[in-house]
């Protein structure tokens, strides 16, 4: 026998394999992606709407809301995006992007019909299920809405599932305000919608102040069943959910039932590249939503 | 496992015999420092006589062979509006690893940890690990390892083949068939039992000359409570934020990932690039903020993943103790130092 | 040079920019503009990216119809401030192409003599020559964009303007060279007794020098955030001397602030 | 016969550096021919002064882009010279080398990007790229290959990383070499193209004879360091060089003037095949006799001709030294440099002729005073002159403006000017 090494070839061996998570061939793989509608929010932030091509694949694709995508446009480059629609409808995705850089920019240049590819999808979700039989505060600040605009939509389609629903939303001005044109839809399934902006113009005839302000209104004075029934899922800046999850932690409300989505670096959303790690967790697997108990206990985190 | 003997003019042979089919990297010497000391390196080896079995520690692991630092994660073919994305994992042929220490194979089953059984293994890695025969040799401790007490002094797996020199003859424990077929080449004896009496003693000896230890007892814990403690400060103002210790460390493996477009519009290509958290910008997001725009916040991060987070996913350290950082570091930064000063140890100035 | 086909170049489907482009010089060796021309393989590809409108060391035509002002040199005399904020006024983006344009590179070094008679003496006897205290393009115009290095890399000046012309943003290295360098497998300098500005100078250039088992100089200026001060202790702790490493982070000028908070 | 002619080219292109050329003709006499050079002097020679030895090679090497190397091997070599360093036969055959493939890398860019355009009717290679792409393909195989080669013995093609004073920092490897032979050995085919596309143009006839400075050869065509010669019959020794150049300061320029026998002399490609015809490669000679190159040529135009000669010449040396190189055990490719007081000069071959740096040490290696000439500072009193003439002989021809115009461009750019290393 001729001592000689054989190659193994490891795309070869994982075939047997069948687990997503585990299929070597998942680490690079992209859903050729084509963007099917490019609506403009406001002058910084567009809604692109994204249909997987291949019908096989976009059948297969499941996401819970509060996880995220890679979005990757070939040779310009890939950055991670949090789902922004409603989980119940498979193969078409929703992002809400804002031009913050290079691919970003280029992005608001793409206009429809566009091909890209995504990854994914990543991270931890917000627990919907869990939270069935309760109340739920959705807090969002700024571009915080994204994300939350998928828990929405489940609250909307499963509304019986819920008890109370409160949604606070606070921007810096009402130039900034977001999905202007859903409002009147969410507040029609007996969600009850607040609004806030930090300055007013002209026009605004809304509140006025922090969505804190809002916050307090709503859970003063309530009962204890309230608060134990309570489930909070905050997106915005980390001032921001750092002031409003102290808030509610005055009312005893469970860090446990309060989730926050945390945005790091990433660049592959998987677990390796430990750029977006927090202290030394990746948020691209362990969060990037955390409930507040745990965000309190990762050095570095806030 | 399965022990064998064999006499030390065997060993050239067996190498000569793998050389002849395969293609085999070794400790070689690299070129000689100022005061006249070899200075070692893995390298493709096709002679025997060019490695360097009683090397020290090689300045560099043999990482470029398993995590190189630069490679393509995928290319593009553009065309029109459209695009077609192919994927190589970069691995053809496997390599025979002559000669890897203690500390370097157990870099390697650390790594295999989170890069090949953690949720989403890594093929890029996968592919070329898969395709390594690892001979492993005993070291001789030098003034700067610690391996010892970061438990990497000896190597319980990992490898194929492992050979300790007994004065006249090598003893070598057999793990894998492969090596087992391998050793067919050459004469082996079954061991006997003074064998093992030379084993045990040789050992013994190896223990003796390790110097430097580094005390673990509830690091974690430790690290976690001086979190906020000054002496970090300290090793912030000294540090030159160069990356040096990640590059040279067998077990750093963070990366990231940057996209081209070729000159001639027709191709693209998507390239990771291994990174060192200590670099400026490893946690700087777009817009320009920094989650670690300070040295000593960046350094601490570093030992944070390797002493701590790392023990808390898979329940050991980030750190083989093999003492290159240290060895690297301009500013004589290393880890027994900086430990012993997170415990609370006077730092020297 | 116009050719119709390449405005219908693509990427993606997204048009292709075909910028304008002008290299002028100033005070200096020219040898940054020659790496591109140096460029051999690929610089057809190159060409096709842009319309060179302006490239007197190349051509004979020239036009002031450019989008991107390439800057090569350092400023040291007044029709030279003139020319340059001409060609400010007339170009989008204003490139300093190479350390003297980026900090005044090795020419710098006459600044080093508080009495510039003395250095025109030296050199002209008691002929009167005209010449100012050496500046960087920046110190009189606005940069939009600075390519370092002595000389630059072509590979930087391709990528840059391959941006420019897709659209994409521009990154240069904010580490420094020892992670290029480590990367090459090269030996430390220092490991051989020998002084580097690896650790405190910009990546970028593939840690050229070191790869020659040359120190570096810093000719592409120090990294974001690079340690000097403690830098400049090591050095002198490894033996070398004050005089040996002032010289050093004085050669280039992308140092300068560094030795002047010193002062 | 014309009567009013006027030429006014301001910043000469497809040059290295700055220079305007002014031709007043009035009544068909000539008022004004003014070779004007304007670039900013940088001061090298003052930058230099208190700086430790090791940095002029570094920093001399900066005074030219084009022919950098050339400036750090003079630079190294008057260093040498002043400590009493002698370069051992690997460090002087590969220094040779580096020097060959930076002729072969200027030349190549000097005939095929700059001065082809004017033969063929164009303002710049570019358009050549799409009409005559396989000359271009050619000229460019040939400088992409000197380049390679540049890269791989100094480090890099342009500011050399590896050349030191006392050796290299780091060699070669001999199968890096072996390749390069074989694509030197190829490289003739494309040399012979190009010698055939300049074969097919009229050098404009123009004579005025002159004195021919250059290197003597000894035992070959001559680059680096050796005696002084002039076609006038001057020979001088390498330190004396200051008895060649004889510097002075004119009103016109930023650059200084040189005088030897005459009121001007030449150094360049022309100079060295006037004065070296015997030391050239067969082939080279071969090529120059195919042009009618034959010594003492006093057409300065021919100076195109000569270079495409000594294109040959270093490709076929070339090849003699990498297999002298092969042949060889690499040795230690350092020497250690011991600091002497002391005055050191070095006078290397350029491109575009004669090179000297001189430098003065104290006892610690520190510079007290330097002094570098450069080839176009020696050859701007002669393009002076040339300028003069050619005016004055083509107006009595009756030429036109734009002729005299384009004459008098191509005349410079014979020269191949190195402006802004002229004044440095
Ligand atoms: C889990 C998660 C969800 C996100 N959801 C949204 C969203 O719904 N809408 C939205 O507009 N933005 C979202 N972001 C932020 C978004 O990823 C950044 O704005 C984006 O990366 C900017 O990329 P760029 O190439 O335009 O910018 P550049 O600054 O040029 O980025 C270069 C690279 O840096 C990295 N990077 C820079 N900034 C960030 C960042 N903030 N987070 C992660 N990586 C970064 C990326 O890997 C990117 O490739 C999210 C981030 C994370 C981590
Ligand atoms: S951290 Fe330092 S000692 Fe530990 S494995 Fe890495 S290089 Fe070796
Ligand atoms: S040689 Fe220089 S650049 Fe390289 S590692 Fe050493 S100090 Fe850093
Ligand atoms: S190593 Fe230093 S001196 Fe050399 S090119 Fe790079 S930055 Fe410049």
């Amino acid at each position: 026998m001729k001592p000689e090494l054989k190659f193994v070839d490891v795309i070869a061996q994982q075939q047997r394999r069948h687990k997503r998570k585990n299929d070597l061939a998942c680490f690079e793989h992209t859903f050729r992606s084509e963007v099917t509608s490019v609506y403009p929010l406001t002058e910084m932030e567009t809604i692109y709407r994204i249909q997987i091509i291949d019908p096989e694949e976009r059948k297969r694709f499941r996401f819970i809301p509060g996880q995220f995508l890679m979005l990757e446009l070939p040779g310009i480059g890939e950055a991670p995006f949090s789902i922004s629609s409603s989980p119940s409808i498979h193969g078409e995705v929703e992002l809400c992007i804002r031009k913050a850089g290079n691919l970003t920019n280029y992005l608001a240049k793409v206009g429809r019909g566009a091909i890209v590819g995504i990854r994914g999808p990543f991270g931890t979700g917000f627990p919907m299920e869990e939270m069935h039989g309760q109340n739920i505060l959705l807090i969002a600040g700024g571009l915080g809405l994204a994300p939350l605009r998928s828990p929405i939509a489940y609250a909307q389609e499963n509304r019986s599932h819920f008890r109370e629903v409160n949604i606070i939303y606070g921007t810096k001005s009402p130039a900034n305000l977001l999905f202007t044109y859903q409002y009147d839809m969410w507040s029609r399934d007996d969600i009850n919608l607040h609004i806030i902006v930090e300055k007013a113009d002209p026009s605004w005839k809304g509140a006025v102040g922090l969505s804190t302000d809002i916050l307090m209104k709503i859970l003063s004075g309530r009962s204890d069943d309230f608060y134990h029934n309570t489930y909070a899922i905050v997106c915005g800046p980390p001032v921001m959910f750092k002031f409003v999850c102290k808030m509610l932690n005055t009312f005893h409300i469970p860090m446990q039932k309060m989730f926050v989505s945390l945005e790091r670096r990433m660049h592959c959303g998987m677990g390796k590249c430990c750029r977006c790690n927090v202290g030394s967790t990746y948020t691209c697997i362990k969060g990037p939503v955390f409930d507040y108990w745990t965000v309190m206990n990762l050095k570095e985190a806030i | 496992m399965i022990f064998r003997t064999f006499k030390k003019d065997e060993l050239k042979k067996l190498v000569e015999i793998l050389a002849a089919h395969n293609r085999i990297v070794g400790p070689v010497e690299a070129g000689r420092d100022k005061h006249g000391s070899p200075i070692y390196a893995f390298n493709e080896v096709s002679d025997f006589n060019s490695i360097r079995l009683n090397y020290t520690t090689t300045k560099l692991p043999a990482k470029r062979y398993f995590l190189p630092f630069q490679e393509d994660l995928s290319s593009f073919r553009t065309e029109g509006g459209g695009w077609q994305k192919i994927i190589d994992y970069n691995a053809d042929k496997p390599l025979i690893f002559f000669g890897l220490h203690p500390c370097d194979i157990n870099a390697l089953n650390k790594l295999d940890k989170v890069l090949m059984h953690s949720v989403y293994p890594m093929p890029y890695y996968a592919a070329k690990r898969k395709n390594m025969f690892i001979i492993g040799v005993e070291c001789i401790p030098q003034t700067f390892c610690f391996c010892r007490s970061m438990g990497a002094d000896t190597a319980l797996h990992g490898f194929d083949m492992f050979i300790t020199d007994l004065g006249n003859k090598y003893f070598v424990e057999i793990l894998t068939d492969t090596a087992y077929n391998f050793l067919k080449s050459i004469r082996t004896e079954e061991p006997e039992e003074k064998d093992h009496v030379l084993y045990m003693k040789a050992v013994a000896e190896r223990n003796k000359k390790f110097t430097t230890r580094v005390d673990t007892t509830d690091l974690a814990k430790i690290l976690d409570m001086e979190f906020q403690s000054d002496v970090w400060k300290h090793w912030g103002e000294i540090c030159l934020s160069c990356g040096t210790c990640s590059n040279v460390c067998p077990t750093c493996y963070c990366y990231g990932v940057e996209e081209t477009v070729d000159l001639d519009l027709k191709g693209a290509r998507k390239t990771k690039t291994l990174h060192s958290c200590n670099l400026i910008d490893f946690a700087e997001v777009a817009g320009g903020h920094n989650f670690r725009p300070e040295r000593h916040s960046r350094l601490k991060y570093r030992y944070y993943h390797k002493h701590r987070g790392f023990v808390e996913a898979f329940e050991e350290s980030l750190c083989v103790g093999c003492g290159r950082c240290g060895e690297s570091c301009l500013a004589g930064i290393n880890v027994p130092e900086v430990i012993a000063s997170v415990r609370g140890g006077k730092i020297k100035k | 040079m116009k050719t119709k086909e390449s405005d219908t170049k693509t990427y993606l489907g997204m048009p292709l920019y075909r910028p304008k482009v002008g290299f002028f010089e100033f005070s200096s060796c020219e040898g940054c503009q020659l790496q591109i021309v140096n460029n051999e393989s690929t610089l057809l590809d190159f060409l096709s990216l842009v319309e060179v409108v302006s490239f007197r060391e190349a051509m004979t035509e020239k036009s002031d119809d450019y989008e991107i002002a390439f800057i090569e040199g350092s400023i040291t005399r007044d029709d030279e401030v003139k020319r340059l904020k001409r060609i400010r006024k007339n170009a989008k983006i204003l490139v300093a192409l190479g350390s003297c344009a980026c900090f005044g590179g090795v020419n710098q070094l006459k600044n080093r003599f508080k009495n510039l008679n003395w250095v025109k003496k030296e050199v002209y006897g008691r002929h009167p020559v005209d010449t100012e205290p050496v500046r960087a393009v920046e110190d009189v115009v606005k940069v939009d964009l600075k390519i370092y290095g002595c000389p630059v890399k072509k590979e930087e000046v391709e990528k840059s303007v391959l941006h420019i012309a897709l659209g994409k943003s521009i990154e240069i290295p904010k580490y420094p060279v020892c992670m290029e360098c480590k990367a090459n497998e090269n030996i430390c300098l220092f490991d051989l007794g020998e002084l580097c500005l690896g650790p405190v100078t910009r990546a970028g250039c593939n840690s050229w020098c070191p790869n020659s088992r040359a120190g570096c100089w810093g000719c592409r200026g120090p990294a974001d955030d690079a340690n000097v001060e403690y830098m400049k202790k090591i050095m002198k702790e490894k033996g070398f001397s004050e005089e040996a490493i002032l010289e050093r982070l004085e050669c280039f000028g992308g140092f300068a602030d560094f030795l002047k908070r010193k002062k | 016969m014309k009567k009013t002619i006027n030429v006014n080219v301001k910043h000469l292109t497809r040059v290295e550096g700055h220079g305007n050329i002014h031709i007043k003709i009035r009544n068909g006499k000539l008022q004004e021919a003014q070779w004007e050079v304007i670039e900013t002097p940088r001061f090298f020679e003052a930058m230099l002064v208190g700086r430790n030895w090791d940095n002029a090679p570094l920093i001399t090497g900066r005074i030219c882009g084009i022919c950098s190397i050339g400036h750090t091997l003079a630079s190294i070599r008057a260093v040498e010279n002043a400590f009493k360093i002698v370069p051992d036969e690997q460090t002087r055959k590969l220094r040779l080398l580096l020097k060959h493939m930076e002729t072969l890398q200027s030349h190549s860019l000097h005939l095929c990007f700059l001065a082809l355009p004017d033969f063929m009717n164009a303002g710049s290679v570019f358009p050549l790229i799409k009409s005559h792409k396989d000359v271009v393909m050619h000229a460019a195989k040939i400088k992409g290959l000197a380049n390679d080669v540049c890269d791989c013995i100094g480090g890099r093609r342009l500011h050399p990383t590896r050349t030191v004073v006392g050796g290299f920092t780091k060699l070669p490897t001999k199968e890096e070499l072996s390749a390069f032979s074989e694509r030197l050995k190829a490289l003739i085919k494309d040399l012979m193209t190009v010698a055939g596309l300049f074969s097919g143009f009229k050098t404009p006839d123009f004579v005025r004879e002159t004195e021919f400075v250059s290197l003597k050869g000894k035992d070959g065509y001559p680059f680096i360091g050796g005696d002084v010669v002039s076609s006038d019959g001057v020979l001088m020794k390498e330190r004396d060089y200051k008895k060649v150049t004889n510097e002075y300061i004119v009103p016109q320029s930023t650059a200084k003037w040189c005088r030897l026998s005459r009121k001007s002399f030449a150094v360049g490609a022309l100079a060295r095949v006037n004065n070296n015809f015997e030391f050239l490669h067969p082939a080279a000679k071969d090529i120059a006799r195919r042009f009618d190159l034959i010594p003492v040529n006093h057409n300065p135009f021919m100076n195109n001709v000569a270079q495409l000669v000594e294109c040959v010449h270093v490709v076929m040396d070339s090849i003699r030294l990498i297999d002298e190189l092969l042949d060889s055990k690499f040795t230690d490719p350092r020497q250690e440099v011991k600091p002497v007081k002391g005055v050191g000069v070095g006078a290397v071959e350029v491109p575009r002729g004669i090179l000297y740096h001189c430098y003065e040490f104290d006892d610690k290696g520190k510079i007290v005073k330097s002094d570098c000439v450069i080839p176009t500072g020696q050859n701007h009193a002669n393009i002076q002159h040339d300028l003069e003439a050619l005016a004055e002989e083509y107006a009595v021809r009756g030429k036109e403006d734009g002729e005299i115009e384009l004459l008098a461009s191509m005349l410079v750019r014979a020269y191949d000017p190195c402006i802004s290393c002229s004044v440095h």
